[in-house]
């Protein structure tokens, strides 16, 4: 379970964040979680909050999962992720760097390694909402 | 929208005192050895050693150090596993052995996962052995870890020579710390870039030899220790302690 | 919007009877050596030959053939100079020998930008030396050129011979074509990899020695072709033609 | 002068375009040329119109050119391509090679060579008017 080195992340963030912009609190932050990390949300939302306490008490956090699209670069394909159909380790590895999918992964029309995440790779702060200071 | 990895990077490596990166610029100058051996000898030493393998494409410290069935424990965070005293850290791990042919966007990608993820804790060294080339990685390392210094490697052959002059440029362009050159597979026949390194400006840390018993020593860290090669390389760790 | 130089590349590459890439995945196992000395051995053979360096962060060809002064005509495009017969493209030109880094997508852009400008004309056969790793350069080779052939290029050690095993995977697995594979630096010392080779499926090429006279033909073709590195690379091309 | 070779790749990649389209002429082809690429726009020009007799006779050309900018990937800073200040051997190399920029241009803030084309690189098509054969 690294969901709590990436709650962390994003909790570090997003008081930079907060600074940068002068709020004194932050209410809301909304994330994004990509498919392909395969983020246990109970546990990522169990470690926001305990990580959130002191430094964000007051910040309530949104999640959404992007599903994962894949494009090849040799054939122009795309195609989805299919996590269930894959070995447990598989998964595993994928979870914990995504960019190990091109060890495992191929394009279903031609073969290749050489594909692209369109979309659902990463955690994401999409904004954050809160109220100035002073 | 915002990439939160960034935001703890420099956390994750604060507890570490000195960044080491192991470069060329050229490949098959013994990058791969010098750093997995050089780790091992910090360790031996009594210091806190780790090594992170930043060659994506072409991971060879697991092979190196033997280490093929080492994995991390996960614990709010990726801990690298010991191999013989040293936290180790490779995306080998990750690809089981696999070939992993990665566009530059991924190598950046998976080198900031591990930075965010990885909780090196304290050490008094972190070794990191790097690919070939003037790419991504290269320039993740500069971009990513300020404090990094570099050892770079050299063999005495003119087109080594010549890459390391270029690497040297581009790392005191953007005020790098170049530790010093180490001269690897030395031997009789070949003239030392000794005062080419010195004319450069920079600081010759010494000369490895040819060692006919290296091959035999791959994939075995207590054997690597007691050869020729370890042996010449303690004397250029002395240097950096 | 679209890119219109990928529209000419099959184009400008139409007159060309072979393609041959040297790659093996792995640093200094000798690929710009052998890709630069093929080059001139089928050149010295009769055939119209050129030779593309594709390592761009780290180009060595134009040290090896002493080429640093060559540079091409433009006349409707870029027309390669000729360097003892070879028809020649490198980034060096255009560098100027200063260190170019450049990330995976800079390598892309420049490379289709060479592959869009070039003229090569009527050619027997294209050498093509890559860099080390599975990065942008290998990829785009794939996907740019189809039709061209692997020639893999390995050392005897247990290190480079992974390596090898990895990129033979992937050339598998899009179906491009291995040529076979050379073993270079070969010496009595280490156990050949023939075996392991032809284990594999794939033709073993035969083995080059380890020679201590090419560090001093580097930059002299005349010296290069006269030396037992060339001699050992003339019956793997006479198994190539 | 290898105006001529780009020239010849749009013209090229123009005729695919239209096939593919189903167009049976091409009136009007637009096209972005970086500046980095420093095209003479004369010499671009008279190549297209020759190349274009033969496969689009009936086409017309408009080009523009777009300022080309950089911005650091260390330290963020943008700032604009001065090409008039370079030595023309400098030039002449970028303008054949774009990406040599790398190896003689660095970020006047902080020296470093890991920039960001974010514009004027490149020639393109940006659209074409036709009429659909038939
Ligand atoms: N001093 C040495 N003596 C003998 N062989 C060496 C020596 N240094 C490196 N090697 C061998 O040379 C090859 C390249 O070394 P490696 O560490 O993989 O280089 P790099 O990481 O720079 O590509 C390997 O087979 C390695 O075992
Ligand atoms: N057969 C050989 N005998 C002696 N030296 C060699 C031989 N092949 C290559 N070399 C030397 O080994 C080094 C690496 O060769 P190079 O062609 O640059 O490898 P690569 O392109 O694979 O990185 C160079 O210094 C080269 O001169
Ligand atoms: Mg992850
Ligand atoms: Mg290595
Ligand atoms: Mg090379
Ligand atoms: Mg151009
Ligand atoms: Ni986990
Ligand atoms: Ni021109
Ligand atoms: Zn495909
Ligand atoms: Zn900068």
């Amino acid at each position: 379970m690294h969901e709590w080195a990436l709650a962390e992340a994003v909790v570090s963030a997003a008081s930079k964040l907060a600074g940068e912009r002068g709020l004194g609190k932050i209410t809301l932050v909304k994330i994004k979680v990509g498919e392909l990390q395969q983020i246990d949300l109970e546990v990522f939302k169990f470690a926001l909050s305990q990580i959130a306490e002191k430094l964000l008490p007051e910040a309530g956090f949104e999640i959404s999962v992007e599903r994962a699209e894949f494009r090849c670069r040799a054939c122009g394909r795309t195609w989805r992720f299919r996590g269930e159909e894959l070995d447990p380790e598989i998964r595993e590895a994928i979870h914990v760097i995504p960019e190990v999918a091109h060890a495992f992964l191929r394009c279903p029309r031609c073969g290749s390694p050489d594909f692209e995440v369109v979309k659902g790779r990463g955690v994401w702060i999409e904004s954050i909402v809160g109220e100035k200071s002073g | 929208m915002i990439d939160p990895r960034l935001s703890v990077i420099d956390e994750r490596l604060g507890r570490i005192k000195r960044l080491i990166a192991v470069a060329s610029g050229k490949g098959g100058v013994g990058k791969s050895l010098i750093a997995s051996t050089l780790a091992l000898i910090l360790s031996e030493k009594g210091f806190r050693a780790g090594l992170m393998d930043l060659d994506f494409t072409n991971p060879s410290t697991h092979l190196i150090l033997g280490a093929e069935s080492a994995y991390p424990l996960e614990d709010k965070g990726v801990v690298p596993p010991k191999v013989r005293g040293v936290s180790y850290t490779s995306i080998s791990f990750f690809t089981g052995g696999k070939p992993s042919p990665l566009r530059g966007e991924d190598v950046t990608n998976a080198f900031i996962e591990i930075l965010a993820l990885t909780r090196w804790g304290d050490l008094d060294y972190l070794v990191i052995d790097t690919p070939p080339g003037m790419g991504d990685a290269l320039l993740d390392l500069l971009r990513l870890i300020k404090r990094v210094g570099f050892l770079v490697v050299s063999t005495p052959s003119r087109l080594s020579l010549e890459t390391i002059k270029k690497l040297i440029e581009i790392l005191r362009s953007v005020r790098a710390q170049v530790i010093g050159v180490v001269e690897n597979m030395a031997s009789a026949e070949m003239k030392s870039i000794r005062g080419e390194v010195e004319e450069l400006g920079e600081r010759y840390l010494g000369s490895i030899s040819f060692d006919p018993e290296v091959e035999e020593a791959i994939g075995n860290p207590d054997k690597l220790l007691g050869i020729r090669f370890a042996e010449d390389l303690r004397k250029v760790a002395d240097k950096l302690v």
